[in-house]
């Protein structure tokens, strides 16, 4: 069994992103999405504090400490980039207008609910940042997460037992060991495995039925 | 002749009373208004509600604030980040009170009071725990959560440059959260690396319109710390 | 009697705007205030199509057609103006920070009432433009209008007549025969008259009852 | 390659659907996207929502399109100006529906259905006769309506310059109506006076930022009629 690295994770993703598609990456493994698509294939990168066009980190030296994403990190912009204000940046984003939105997760249901933001109803004061508005508003989320948890819970669930980020939201998962769409109404239907990987081997390791493509 | 630039910190965080609703802007560094927030841990308002993004990181600036008693309650989107040690700490003492709000709900909800808009309705939290307590409602088959305006006594806002009208132009992602802080106070301060003369800010290039900004002071800080 | 012309009526309007007030003016008579504050006076002038700090008619052979206002003139901008779009423009009417805001008056009630938009609840196509935005945000409503009608009708009642455009909302009354406070609890409050009218005569041609100043 | 430009007015109105909510910008002749509504004229849909500040004046254009009987409805706050004849023909007729909408809420509808807000709360017509029909709410003592989000199938808008991402910049006061529709339409349609190269447009300049544009065709109209 060969199970995907994270960077192969995040260049299975970039590989389903088509030309054009306007694209918020959550902080984290999502972010690694952004170095694999190709240089050629136009994506334009969204960022909640307020860029769309964001370019990749920059070179040494060539830094412009007033320019980070919402990560803190820094970045460039690319030819076509703009500004706008926390209030209009996350219009874009609770408004239906962000193509996709890829964020990590604790756990996704197979009707599509996420939870990745608090791993206990009694964490008073779990960080929420971006997620809800994410999970609510992009037309389309994908999730970036290991299959199961360092001791080997699954994360790919019946019903999320961590406290919800969004309900219905996520239309794909890219883990380690597979490529899961959740299609309404079936739940989790397998796209692709990770070379070496079975079905039996993925449904084991998995908390809610999986389905073959039809 | 209308002039809004102060002298000084002191002079711009002059009257801040205990009890303030104080909006912070900024994310991360950029746009981070560092020297109006240790203007006003010097100025002394206690009992105050701090509105910004993060809780703080280090014993510094916002962190420095809360340690020292002054904040009773943060409303902010993500209360732990690497670095935030004073509010953790505050927190599992309780001695500070705290309200989650998604990123785009604490936006919208500052917009709304600027715009003249008691309450909204928003799809983000819906079915969640941050929908506890709050009214929801049906429109064509989805809910949503009613979400009320929250606005602010003081805005404290960081920009690039300004004029003595108080229009502000941001640079880089330096905007954020200063544009709509600005608008959503009754008295919004705003420091900037630079003052302009009135009519040398392109009207376009004008982020914020000086109708929502009191007092400007200059202070040259040089570029956020993005260490 | 000598009755306040109309640009007497909107230079006394003009007269009590301090410096420093941003002030929207309805189209029509309000529109001559800006004429009449003084050029050492700096008052910031707001448009509903979102330019604030709106300057004079520009000169003959000096107009530029990308800059009206919103009763459609040429206008100029003066220095530290600034642009918006609708949505932001009307927000700041909207959320209350506009100092001040003249219009027009059909009629003027002694609760503070404006009717300025339908002479008729049957007028099924009136046009209201941004009049009820204006009233219920502007922190402040001055009326500019004569004291009668043409046909002698007053115009200042204690109930409007015409429908509503806001409830509550004026604060200062400039006609042709006086300037009127209309104060929370009291009425209407002449704070002065015009050359020649006395007290008597305003009465007679107001449908409310006026108050002496204090 | 990202190209939003198209080649012909009757390009960038391809597909536009009989019934269709139709967002037009401008305010009086300035940021009017006056080629875009002679282009829908040619292109034939009809039983049209108009949803515009005015409802047209003389007989050219928006007056045209209503007088060939292709409009079912229109929203607008300010129906009857100089020259409003056709509408006042057509309105007296019964053959056009009339939705009165005060000039900010009408813009506020519109950025509430670009920004997810199925609906919110204003005191701008509360107690009058705008009102009638809606929900009312009071918070605070005061009273406010509840008014709902309104989104266009189509945005036909104007702007000074774009380039092949859809950024759009504008000139003047020509903004005005066209950023807050430009975002509330499912398909946004620019009509311009000049392309730019990517790259061209200073970031802050960006008025309505590509990602709310479909279509972009650029038109050497000259200045707007001022008459």
């Amino acid at each position: 069994m060969q199970p995907f690295s994270r960077d192969q994770m995040a260049r299975r993703a970039a590989d389903d992103i088509p030309e054009g598609w306007c694209v918020n990456l959550g902080i984290g493994i999502p972010t690694l999405v952004a170095n694999h698509v190709p240089t050629d294939r136009e994506v334009v990168f969204h960022s909640e504090n307020g860029i769309l066009g964001m370019g990749p980190a920059p070179a040494k030296g060539r830094e412009d400490p007033w320019l980070v994403n919402a990560g803190k990190q820094l970045i460039t912009l690319v030819p076509g980039a703009s500004f706008v204000g926390h209030a209009d940046s996350f219009a874009m984003i609770r408004g239906g207008h962000i193509d996709l939105c890829v964020l990590g997760g604790f756990e996704v249901a197979e009707n599509g609910d996420l939870a990745n933001w608090a791993t206990s109803e009694n964490d008073t004061a779990p960080a929420v940042g971006g997620a809800m508005d994410l999970a609510a508003g992009a037309k389309r989320l994908w999730v970036l997460m290991e299959h199961t948890t360092k001791d080997g819970r699954p994360k790919v669930v019946e019903r999320c037992g961590y406290p919800l980020t969004g309900l219905g939201c996520v239309t794909r998962v890219y883990t380690n060991l597979a490529v899961l769409d959740v299609v309404p109404g079936r739940g989790f239907v397998v796209r692709e495995m990770a070379p070496g990987v079975d079905f039996e081997t993925l449904q084991s390791r998995s908390a809610a039925r999986l389905h073959l493509q039809a | 002749m209308i002039n809004k630039i102060v002298a000084s910190i002191a002079e711009a965080l002059e009257g801040v009373k205990d009890g303030s609703v104080v909006l912070i802007g900024g994310f991360g560094a950029v746009g981070q208004p560092d020297a109006l927030i240790e203007g006003l841990i010097e100025q002394g308002a206690k009992d105050l509600v701090a509105v910004l993004n993060n809780a703080g990181t280090g014993r510094v600036g916002v962190a420095k604030l809360m340690e020292l008693g002054r904040v009773r309650k943060v409303v902010c989107s993500f209360p732990r980040s690497q670095g935030s040690v004073v509010f953790e700490e505050l927190y599992r003492e309780g001695r500070i009170e705290l309200e989650i709000v998604p990123q785009g709900t604490l936006a919208e909800r500052m917009r709304a009071a600027a715009a003249g808009i008691p309450a909204f309705y928003t799809a983000t939290a819906a079915g969640t725990l941050l929908e506890r307590g709050k009214e929801t409602r049906e429109f064509e088959g989805r809910r949503y959560v009613m979400e009320r305006a929250l606005k602010g006594d003081v805005a404290l806002v960081e920009a690039w440059e300004a004029d003595r009208w108080g229009n502000l132009a941001y640079r880089g992602s330096g905007g954020n959260f200063n544009p709509v802080m600005a608008t959503a106070a009754e008295l919004t301060v705003a420091q900037v690396q630079h003052l302009r003369e009135l009519g040398e800010i392109n009207p376009h290039m004008v982020g914020t319109p000086g109708i929502y900004v009191q007092r400007v002071v200059q202070v040259d800080r040089g570029p956020p710390w993005t260490g």
